[in-house]
C-alpha cells in the first residue's frame, strides 16, 4: 500500500514466478514480489519457508527459474559477483565471515569492488562509530569474536559495500536488544540515504514495526503481503506468527 | 629360432639415468652378436632376442617382471637390473625358477653371500673400490697423510666405506673425518666446511652421481681444495664432465674398465672399438656400467655355446666355469658368483679421462696436488 | 535446594582480554538459570568453561560437589553436562538422526552401547524437539533455526543432568519460541537443571527462575528476573530504552 | 669458531633457498587449501626452463628468473582454470589425489622431453665466492638468498596489504561469502595457483644455479617444502622465511655436531616439536 | 536383494581364494601385491577415511612390521609367525607412544607430522645394528607364492571385516563423530584422545602385518624401502580413489588402480607412468567420490553421473 501511495518510486527489484531449490528438491514455488527504491521491506515466515533460499537465489549462489530483474537488468543469467556488482548485497544467514581474517579485513572485503579509496577509509571509520566494539577489536580474528560481535561485523561488512539493495538474513539473531534497537535506527538512516533494505526476520514484531511493507512466506510462496502496520494487525498473521 | 634373454631395468624413475646404460648395452651387444651369425648351440644356430621391461625404479614391479619373463614370456636366460637392491630381490626369482641371471648392476656383497646358485655378477666387489686409489696415494709425492671419508647411506656405499677403512689403516693414513650422509643429499656445505677446517690432504667420496656433482660445485663455491679428491662414481661418465665443464678437472675416480685396445673381444674386436661404436650409435660414451652389461650378454652366449644346450641348469654350470677374455676384461666367476676385477685409478685431465694408476703402477702422471680453485 | 554446578571465582583471559572476570555463582538442582548480557559479555565463554572446551585461567568449577576443573570435556559429558553451541556445529556429513544418536551413544554415564537402541532414543529426542521429519536428511542441509533445534536434541540425547543452552531460540519466531520454552520446561520437569543464555527477553523472562547478568566479563546482577530486568545498569547496558 | 661461523652462514644461505622453495607451496596450501604434491615437479620445470634460457639463449639465470616465473605463472593459471577448478568443491582428499596425478604426469613428461640426464646451470660466477676473513660466502647462494628475501617480503606485502591479496585470502576461507561480496573465484583461484607456481618456477631457477636438475628431483623438494612451510606457519610468508632459515641453520649445525645422516631427522624432529607446541607454526596466529 | 549380495560376496571370495590354483605365477604375484596394497589402503581407511586423520605415517607401521619379521627371522632365527607378532607389537607401541602427541594435531598438520615420523624412522633404523643399519637384512627365501597369496587374502578379509564392524559399532560411530567435528564429539562424551590412538593403532596393525608378509616375500629390506613414503602416498591414493570412509571403497580402489597400472606397464611399458598419472587426474575430475560411489549411483544415473559430478564440484 505504501507502494501505491508512492507511485513515482522506481521499481528496484521485480520478481515474478521465481523457483529455486537444492538438488532435485524444489523449495521456492513461484515467488513474486516487488521492491521499490528506498523502502524497507520485511520478509517473514516460519522455519523452512524458503526465505534464505530466496535470498540465495537473488544473490545467484543457487540456480533459479522464472523472472527476476534488478534495476531493469535481468538477474537470472548473472553470476554472484555480477549480482553483487549490480548493487545487490546480502548479509547472509550464519554470517559467513572470513574467520581467519581480522575484523578490519572483513570490512575491507565488503568494499572489495569499490575503487574510491578515500571513501572506503571514511566508511570504515563510520562503521567503527556505529559499532564501537568492532573499532576496539579491529585486529581480532573475526572467527574468535562472540556470536553477537560477529553479527555486527557481518552487518558492517554489508554496509561497506554501499549497496543499492541490502538483503539482511536474520538481522537480530544473537544480538542484545540494545544493539538491535541501534541497528533499526541505522536501517532508517541508510534508507534516508537512498539504500533499499530487504529484511528477513523471525522477530516479526520487530521487522514489521521497522518496515514500510511486508511479505509473508509459507512453504515456498508468498501468502500475505501489504503495508507493514496492516500486516501486524492481520489476524491470520498474528495467530500464525505471534501466537496471539 | 630365437634364444631370448629377459631383463627388467630402470628406464624411468629416479635411477633411469644409469638404467639406460644397461638397456643400450644389452641391445647393442645382441645386435652385434646377431650380425656375427648368432649363437650356435649344439648344431643349431639361434638368433639372440631381448625381452626388456621398464621396472619404473620399483622393486616390486621388477620382481613381478622377472617372474613374468620366466613363467609367461618363457625367456631362456636372464640379464640383470641396475642397482644392488634390485639385484637382491630379483636374484630370488632366478633362484626360485632356477634360471641363471648374469647381472652387471649390483655389486653389494650381500647378493653373493646368500649361497644362491643362479646369480652371477660382473661388477667388482664394493669393498675394494678404493683399493687402487689408496695404493696410488702411497706413491704420490707428497703422500697424503690424512683423508676425509664420506659415503652415502645406502647398502653399496656403506660396503665401500667398510672396505676402505682397513685399507687406509694399513696404508698408515689417518681418517680425519669419517661421515655418512643421506642419499640424495644436495647440500654439502657443512661437510665441506668441516673438511676445510680439518685441513685434510685427500677426500674420498662414495656416493651417487648427483651427490658428487653437488659436492664438486659446492667445493668450488666454498673454495675447498684438498690435494686430491676421488669419487666412486661419476668420473668415468661423460655426463659428469659435461655437467661440470672445466671444474671436472683433477677429479680422481676409478673404473674396473677402460676402453683400451688391450682388452680384446670376440665380437667387438677390442674395448676401444666397442666404445667408439657405442658412442657412434647412442651419442654418449659408455662407462663401466655399459661394458659390464655387454659382458653379461657375452657371458650368457659363451656359456650356452659351451653347454651346447639351452637347459638352464647346464647353462648355469657352464657359466660357473667360464673363463674368457672380453671387452670388459677376463670373465671368470668366483665360487660365490662374483667376478674379481682390479680397479684402475682414473683422473679427469683437461676434460678427458686419463688412466693414471693400475696394477702395474703409474700409467700416466697424475695431476697432483690439485691447485686452489682460484689458481686454475 | 542443592547446587549441581558451583562456579567459584572463575576467570578466563584471551591474549590481552578478560572474557570472564572472577565470576561466581551456583546452578541449583532443577533450576532454570537465565544468563543475559551484552554481546561479548562472556556468556558463551562461561559455557565453554563449564563444558570443558576451554580451560579457565583461574578459579574452580564443581559438579555435584566434586571439582571438575581439570577434567577433559568428554568426562564432563559423561558425568552429565550437556551443552549446545551458539555457533552451531553439527556433524555435517551425518544424518540428523545419527547426529543425535552420537549423544545417546556417548552421553551421560558412557551412553548406550547398542547402535539400534541409540537410534531409537535419538528418534524420540527428534520428536521431542520437532525435527522428526528431517531425521534422514544430512545435518548440513538444515536451515539455521532447525540446526538450533538439532543442537538441543543432541544435548538432550546425552541424558544430561545439567543442560547448558547457548541461544537455542535465536532465529525462531515467537510461536516457535513458545514451543521451545515448552520443551525446556518439560526437560526441567525430568529433574534436569538448565542454564539458558538468550537475547530474547520474552523467553528468558518466562523461563528463568533466576537471572544472572554479565557485563564485560563480570557478574553485575544475580537474582529474581523481574528485579534484575528493572535494574538501571542492566537496562542501560543491555536492554535499551525501547524494551525497558 | 671460524668453522661455526662458516656453518651458520651456510645455514642461513641454505635457508633462504629453502624459503623460496616453500613459498609457493605455503601460498597454495594456506590460501587454497590445496596440498600441492606436484609442487616439487613445478620447481623442477622451473629449473629446466631456466636451464634452457641459459643454455640456448644465454640468459643469465638470475635475469631469467622473471621470465621463468611468468611462464610458470601462466602454466599454473591454466592448470587451475582448466583442471583444478573442476574439483574445488570435491572432498578435501581429492586435491591430494589430483596433484599427485599431476606430479606423475609432469615428471614423466619431463623425462620424455629432457631425458634423465642431469642438467646444471653453471654461469661463470656460480663457483665464485667472497671471503669475509676466514668465512667464505658463495656468490650464487648469496644472490639466491637476496632473491628469496625479496620474494618473501613482496609476497607478505601483497597478501596482507593489497586488495587482491586480501581477496585471495578471503576466497580461500569462505568461498560462498567471497562470491557474495563480488569476488570472481575462478579467476582468483587461478591467480593464486598461478602465483604459487610462478614462485615454484623461480625457486627452480635458483635451485638450478646451486644444484642440478633431473626429472625426479620433485618429490624430495616437495617434502622439504612441506616441512619449511609448516615450521614457519601458513598464515604468513614471513613465517616461511623464518621456517626456511630455522631449517637451514638446524640442518647445518646437525651435520657439524651430530652427523650428516641426521640432517633430516633434525629438521623433521624440529618440525614435529614445533607442531606439537605451536600447531600453527612459529609465526602463525593461534586462533 | 540382501541375500543376493551375500551370495555375490561369497562367490567373489571363493574366486579370489582360488586364484593360485588356476592363475599364472605372474597373476599370483600381482595378486599378492594388489592384496597387500588393498590391506594398506583399508588400514589407512580406518584412520584416514573414518577418523578423518590423513596419516602419512602408515608406512612407518608397514616398515615396523617388515622389520619385526626380518629381525625375528634373521637375527633371532624365530619362525615367521612370531616375527609377525613382534611386528604388530612394535606397531602398537609406536601408535601409542607417538600417536599421543601427534594426534593432537589436526588436518594437514597431522599429515605433515606423520610424514616427518617416517623420515625420522629411516634415520633411526639406519643406525640400529640389529636392523642391519643401511645395509638392511636379507631374509631366507620361501618359494611358496600360494601361501603368501592366501595369507594376504586372509589379512584383507580381516581388515575389511574390521572396517565393516566399525560401521555398526559404537567405536566406529565415535570415530566418525571425531572426523565430522572433534570438539563436538568431545562435549558429547567421546574420549577423543583414546579413540584416535586406538584407531591409529588398529590401522597400524594391518599395515604392520602387510609389511611382515611383504618382507618375507620379497626377501630383502633396507630402511629406505621399508619406510618408503611413496608407499604411503599410494595407499592414500587408492583409498581415496575407491572412496574413503566406505567399507569396500579402498579395496576397490586398490584393485582398480593396481590393475590399471599393471596393464599399462605391460602394454606401453615406458610411458606407463604418464598414463597412470592421467588416469588419476581424469578419475578425480569425473568421480571425486570414488569408485564405491560410482558403483552405488551409476546404475541409476548412467553416464549422467559423470556430468553431474563435474557440475557439482567445479566453480
Ligand atoms: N543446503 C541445503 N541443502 C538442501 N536443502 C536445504 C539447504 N538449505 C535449506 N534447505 C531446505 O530448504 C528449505 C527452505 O530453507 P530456507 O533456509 O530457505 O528457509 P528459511 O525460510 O530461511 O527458514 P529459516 O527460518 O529456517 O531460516 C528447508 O526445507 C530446508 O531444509
Ligand atoms: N578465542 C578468542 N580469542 C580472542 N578473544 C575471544 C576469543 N573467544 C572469545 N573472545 C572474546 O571474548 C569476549 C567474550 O566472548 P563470548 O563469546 O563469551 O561472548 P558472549 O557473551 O557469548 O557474546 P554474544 O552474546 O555475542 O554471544 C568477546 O569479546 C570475544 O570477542
Ligand atoms: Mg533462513
Ligand atoms: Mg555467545
Amino acid at each position: 500500500m505504501s507502494a501505491a501511495e508512492n507511485p513515482v518510486a522506481e521499481a528496484l527489484l521485480v520478481i515474478d514466478g521465481l523457483g529455486a531449490g537444492y538438488g532435485e528438491m524444489p523449495v521456492l514455488k513461484g515467488v513474486s514480489l516487488e521492491i521499490r527504491r528506498a523502502e524497507i521491506v520485511a520478509l517473514v515466515g516460519s522455519n523452512g519457508a524458503g526465505k534464505t533460499t530466496l535470498l540465495r537465489a537473488l544473490s545467484r549462489v543457487i540456480a533459479c527459474t522464472g523472472k527476476a530483474s534488478f534495476l531493469g537488468r535481468d538477474l537470472v543469467p548473472l553470476t554472484p559477483d555480477e549480482a553483487f556488482g549490480a548493487g545487490l548485497v546480502q548479509v547472509p544467514e550464519g554470517r559467513q565471515l572470513f574467520d581467519r581474517m581480522t575484523v578490519e579485513d572483513n570490512l575491507l572485503m565488503g568494499a572489495y569492488r569499490r575503487a574510491d579509496k578515500a571513501a572506503i577509509v571514511g566508511d570504515l571509520e563510520r562503521m567503527y562509530g556505529l559499532f564501537p566494539r568492532l573499532g576496539e577489536r579491529r585486529r581480532q580474528l573475526a572467527g574468535s569474536m562472540s556470536g553477537g560481535e560477529q553479527q555486527m561485523c557481518a552487518m558492517a561488512r554489508g554496509l561497506m559495500a554501499r549497496p543499492q539493495l541490502l538483503m539482511i538474513d536474520e538481522m537480530s539473531l544473537g544480538l542484545a536488544p540494545v544493539v538491535v534497537e541501534q541497528l533499526m535506527e541505522v536501517l532508517a538512516t541508510i534508507r534516508g540515504e537512498g539504500v533499499t533494505v530487504l529484511l528477513v526476520e523471525q522477530d516479526i514484531h520487530l521487522a514489521l514495526s521497522g518496515a514500510d511493507r511486508g511479505y509473508v512466506m509459507e512453504t515456498g510462496s508468498i501468502v500475505h503481503s501489504g503495508d507493514a502496520k496492516a500486516l501486524i494487525d492481520d489476524p491470520a498473521v498474528r495467530k500464525a506468527y505471534l501466537g496471539l | 629360432e630365437d634364444l631370448v634373454l629377459g631383463a627388467s631395468v630402470q628406464l624411468t624413475g629416479p635411477v633411469a639415468n644409469t638404467g639406460r646404460y644397461y638397456k643400450d648395452a644389452y641391445e647393442f651387444t645382441i645386435d652385434k652378436i646377431n650380425e656375427a651369425g648368432g649363437v650356435k648351440v649344439g648344431d643349431k644356430q639361434y638368433k639372440l632376442a631381448l625381452k626388456l621391461y621398464d621396472n619404473q625404479s620399483d622393486v616390486n614391479l621388477s620382481v613381478r617382471q622377472y617372474t613374468q619373463l620366466i613363467s609367461q614370456d618363457k625367456v631362456n636366460l636372464l640379464l640383470g637390473p641396475f642397482a644392488s637392491n634390485f639385484a637382491l630381490a630379483d636374484s630370488a626369482v632366478s633362484e626360485k625358477y632356477q634360471v641363471p641371471m648374469v647381472q652387471g648392476g649390483g655389486a653389494s656383497d650381500q647378493i653373493f653371500s646368500r649361497k644362491f646358485k643362479y646369480i652371477f655378477g660382473t661388477l667388482a666387489p664394493a669393498s675394494n673400490y678404493f683399493g687402487s686409489t689408496i695404493a696410488m696415494m702411497k706413491e704420490l709425492d707428497p703422500a697424503p697423510k690424512s683423508v676425509a671419508l664420506l659415503y652415502a647411506d645406502d647398502a653399496f656405499d656403506v660396503s665401500v666405506a667398510d672396505g676402505t677403512r682397513p685399507l687406509l689403516k694399513d696404508a698408515g693414513i689417518t681418517v680425519a673425518l669419517d661421515e655418512r650422509y643421506t642419499s640424495n643429499a644436495s647440500d654439502f656445505n657443512s661437510l665441506l666446511s668441516q673438511i676445510k677446517s680439518a685441513n685434510v690432504d685427500a677426500v674420498l667420496v662414495a656416493g651417487h652421481e648427483t651427490e658428487i656433482l653437488n659436492f664438486v660445485r659446492q667445493a668450488k663455491s666454498l673454495a675447498v681444495a684438498p690435494k686430491l679428491y676421488s669419487f666412486t662414481v661419476g668420473v668415468p661418465s661423460e655426463d659428469f664432465r659435461k655437467a661440470l665443464g672445466k671444474d671436472a678437472d683433477y677429479a680422481f675416480g676409478m673404473s674396473a674398465w677402460l676402453p683400451s685396445a688391450d682388452l680384446k673381444d670376440k665380437y667387438f674386436g677390442d674395448a676401444a672399438a666397442f666404445a667408439e661404436a657405442y658412442k657412434a650409435k647412442f651419442g654418449y660414451e659408455p662407462d663401466y656400467h655399459a661394458a659390464s652389461g655387454a659382458a653379461d650378454v657375452e657371458a650368457l652366449v659363451q656359456a650356452v655355446e659351451a653347454a651346447g644346450t639351452l637347459d638352464p641348469k647346464a647353462v648355469r654350470d657352464a657359466i660357473a666355469k667360464l673363463n674368457f677374455d672380453s671387452l670388459y676384461g677376463k670373465i671368470a666367476f668366483a665360487e660365490n658368483g662374483q667376478i674379481d676385477l682390479a680397479q684402475t685409478v682414473i683422473q679427469v685431465q683437461d676434460g678427458k679421462v686419463a688412466a693414471v694408476y693400475g696394477a702395474k703402477g703409474f700409467l700416466e702422471k697424475p695431476k697432483y696436488p690439485m691447485p686452489a680453485w682460484n689458481a686454475r | 535446594m542443592s547446587a549441581v554446578l558451583g562456579i567459584t571465582n572463575v576467570t578466563r583471559r584471551f591474549a590481552g582480554l578478560i572474557a570472564v572476570n572472577d565470576v561466581s555463582f551456583t546452578l541449583n538442582q532443577g533450576e532454570i538459570l537465565g544468563v543475559i548480557g551484552p554481546n561479548g559479555a562472556g556468556k558463551t565463554t562461561l559455557v565453554s568453561l563449564i563444558s570443558g572446551t576451554l580451560a579457565p585461567t583461574a578459579g574452580d568449577i564443581a559438579f555435584e560437589g566434586r571439582p571438575i576443573t581439570k577434567l577433559p570435556a568428554y568426562q564432563r559429558a559423561r558425568l552429565g553436562i550437556g551443552r549446545t553451541f551458539q555457533i552451531m556445529r553439527p556433524f555435517p556429513g551425518l544424518s540428523v538422526l545419527d547426529n543425535v544418536a552420537v549423544g545417546a551413544l556417548f552421553g551421560h554415564g558412557g551412553g548406550e552401547s547398542d547402535l539400534d537402541k541409540a537410534r531409537e532414543l535419538a528418534r524420540a529426542q527428534l520428536d521431542f524437539v520437532g525435527l522428526a521429519k528431517f531425521a534422514d536428511q544430512r545435518a548440513d542441509e538444515l536451515g539455521g533455526p532447525s540446526r538450533k533445534r538439532l543442537e538441543l536434541a543432541k544435548a538432550l540425547a546425552m541424558q544430561p543432568k545439567v543442560l547448558l543452552c547457548d541461544e537455542v531460540m535465536a532465529g525462531l519466531n515467537l510461536v516457535e519460541i513458545d514451543e521451545v520454552i515448552e520443551v525446556l520446561k518439560r526437560v526441567r520437569e525430568r529433574g534436569i537443571s538448565i542454564l539458558v543464555i538468550e537475547h530474547v527477553i520474552k523467553a528468558i523472562k518466562s523461563l528463568s527462575d533466576r537471572l544472572l547478568v554479565l557485563h564485560h566479563g563480570e557478574k553485575i546482577a544475580d537474582g529474581d528476573p523481574d528485579t534484575v530486568l528493572s535494574d538501571a545498569r542492566v537496562v542501560e547496558a543491555y536492554l535499551g530504552r525501547r524494551r525497558a | 669458531m671460524d668453522l661455526l661461523a662458516q656453518i651458520l652462514i651456510n645455514g642461513v644461505l641454505l635457508g633462504g633457498l629453502y624459503a623460496v622453495m616453500a613459498l609457493g607451496l605455503a601460498l597454495v596450501w594456506g590460501v587454497l587449501n590445496i596440498v600441492n604434491l606436484a609442487h616439487g615437479a613445478f620447481i623442477m620445470l622451473g629449473g629446466y626452463l631456466s636451464w634452457h634460457l641459459y643454455t640456448y639463449l644465454g640468459i643469465d639465470p638470475f635475469l631469467g628468473l622473471p621470465i621463468t616465473a611468468v611462464v610458470m605463472f601462466c602454466l599454473g593459471y591454466a592448470l587451475q582454470r582448466g583442471v583444478l577448478n573442476l574439483v574445488v568443491r570435491a572432498p578435501m582428499f581429492n586435491t591430494l589425489l589430483i596433484t599427485f596425478g599431476l606430479e606423475v604426469v609432469l615428471t614423466y613428461l619431463a623425462q620424455l622431453a629432457f631425458s634423465a640426464d642431469f642438467r646444471t646451470i653453471n654461469p661463470s660466477y656460480a663457483g665464485s665466492s667472497i671471503a669475509l676473513g676466514p668465512v667464505v660466502v658463495p656468490v650464487a647462494r648469496l644472490m639466491a638468498f637476496g632473491v628469496a628475501v625479496a620474494l618473501t617480503v613482496g609476497m607478505w606485502l601483497f597478501l596482507l596489504h593489497s586488495r587482491l591479496g586480501r581477496a585471495i585470502r578471503a576466497t580461500a576461507q569462505n568461498l560462498v561469502a567471497a562470491r557474495l561480496y563480488g569476488v570472481e573465484p575462478r579467476h582468483l583461484y587461478a591467480m593464486t595457483f598461478g602465483i604459487g607456481i610462478g614462485l615454484a618456477g623461480a625457486a627452480g631457477g635458483l635451485y638450478g644455479t646451486v644444484s642440478q636438475i633431473d626429472p625426479y628431483i620433485g618429490a624430495t623438494l616437495t617434502a622439504k617444502s612441506f616441512a619449511i612451510a609448516i615450521i614457519g606457519g601458513l598464515d604468513n610468508p614471513l613465517g616461511v622465511l623464518v621456517g626456511g632459515l630455522v631449517l637451514g641453520i638446524i640442518e647445518s649445525l646437525t651435520v657439524l655436531y651430530v652427523g650428516a645422516t641426521f640432517g633430516d631427522v633434525a629438521s623433521f624432529g624440529v618440525l614435529v616439536l614445533v607442531l606439537i607446541f605451536r600447531p600453527s607454526g612459529l609465526l602463525g596466529k593461534t586462533a | 536383494m540382501k541375500g543376493l549380495r551375500w551370495i555375490l560376496l561369497v562367490a567373489a571370495l571363493v574366486v579370489l581364494a582360488a586364484v593360485p590354483w588356476f592363475g599364472s605365477d605372474v597373476l599370483v604375484q600381482f595378486g599378492i601385491n594388489a592384496l597387500l596394497l588393498a590391506v594398506l589402503a583399508q588400514g589407512w581407511n580406518i584412520i584416514g577415511g573414518y577418523t578423518g586423520y590423513a596419516s602419512f605415517g602408515n608406512s612407518v607401521f608397514y616398515g615396523l612390521g617388515s622389520y619385526g619379521v626380518a629381525i625375528a627371522m634373521v637375527q633371532w632365527e624365530l619362525p615367521f609367525a612370531i616375527g609377525m607378532v613382534f611386528g604388530v607389537v612394535l606397531a602398537v607401541a609406536f601408535a601409542f607412544l607417538l600417536g599421543l602427541p601427534v594426534l593432537r594435531l589436526r588436518g594437514h598438520y597431522f599429515a605433515i607430522a606423520t610424514l616427518a615420523l617416517a623420515q625420522v624412522m629411516i634415520a633411526i633404523v639406519s643406525n640400529l645394528s640389529i636392523a642391519g643399519q643401511n645395509i638392511g637384512l636379507v631374509l631366507p627365501p620361501l618359494n611358496d607364492d600360494r601361501l603368501f597369496y592366501e595369507l594376504s587374502l586372509i589379512l584383507l578379509i580381516a581388515a575389511t571385516a574390521t572396517v565393516f564392524w566399525l560401521t555398526r559399532s559404537r567405536f566406529g560411530f565415535g570415530l566418525i563423530a571425531i572426523r565430522e567435528n572433534e570438539e563436538g564429539a568431545a562435549v558429547m562424551g567421546v574420549n577423543t584422545t583414546l579413540y584416535k590412538v586406538l584407531a591409529f593403532a588398529l590401522s597400524g596393525v594391518f599395515s604392520a602385518l602387510a609389511g611382515g608378509i611383504h618382507a618375507y616375500w620379497i626377501t630383502f629390506l633396507d630402511p629406505a624401502s621399508a619406510f618408503d613414503i611413496s608407499l604411503n602416498v599410494k595407499m592414500i591414493i587408492m583409498a581415496v580413489f575407491g572412496g574413503p570412509g566406505t567399507v569396500l571403497g579402498p579395496v576397490l580402489g586398490a584393485f582398480v588402480l593396481s590393475t590399471v597400472s599393471e596393464l599399462l606397464s605391460s602394454e606401453i611399458t615406458s610411458v606407463a607412468g604418464l598414463f597412470f598419472g592421467l588416469v588419476v587426474v581424469v578419475a578425480v575430475i569425473f568421480m571425486p567420490r570414488g569408485v564405491a560411489d560410482l558403483m552405488r549411483r551409476f546404475r541409476a544415473t548412467g553416464w549422467r553421473y559423470f556430468v553431474k559430478n563435474l557440475k557439482a564440484h567445479r566453480i
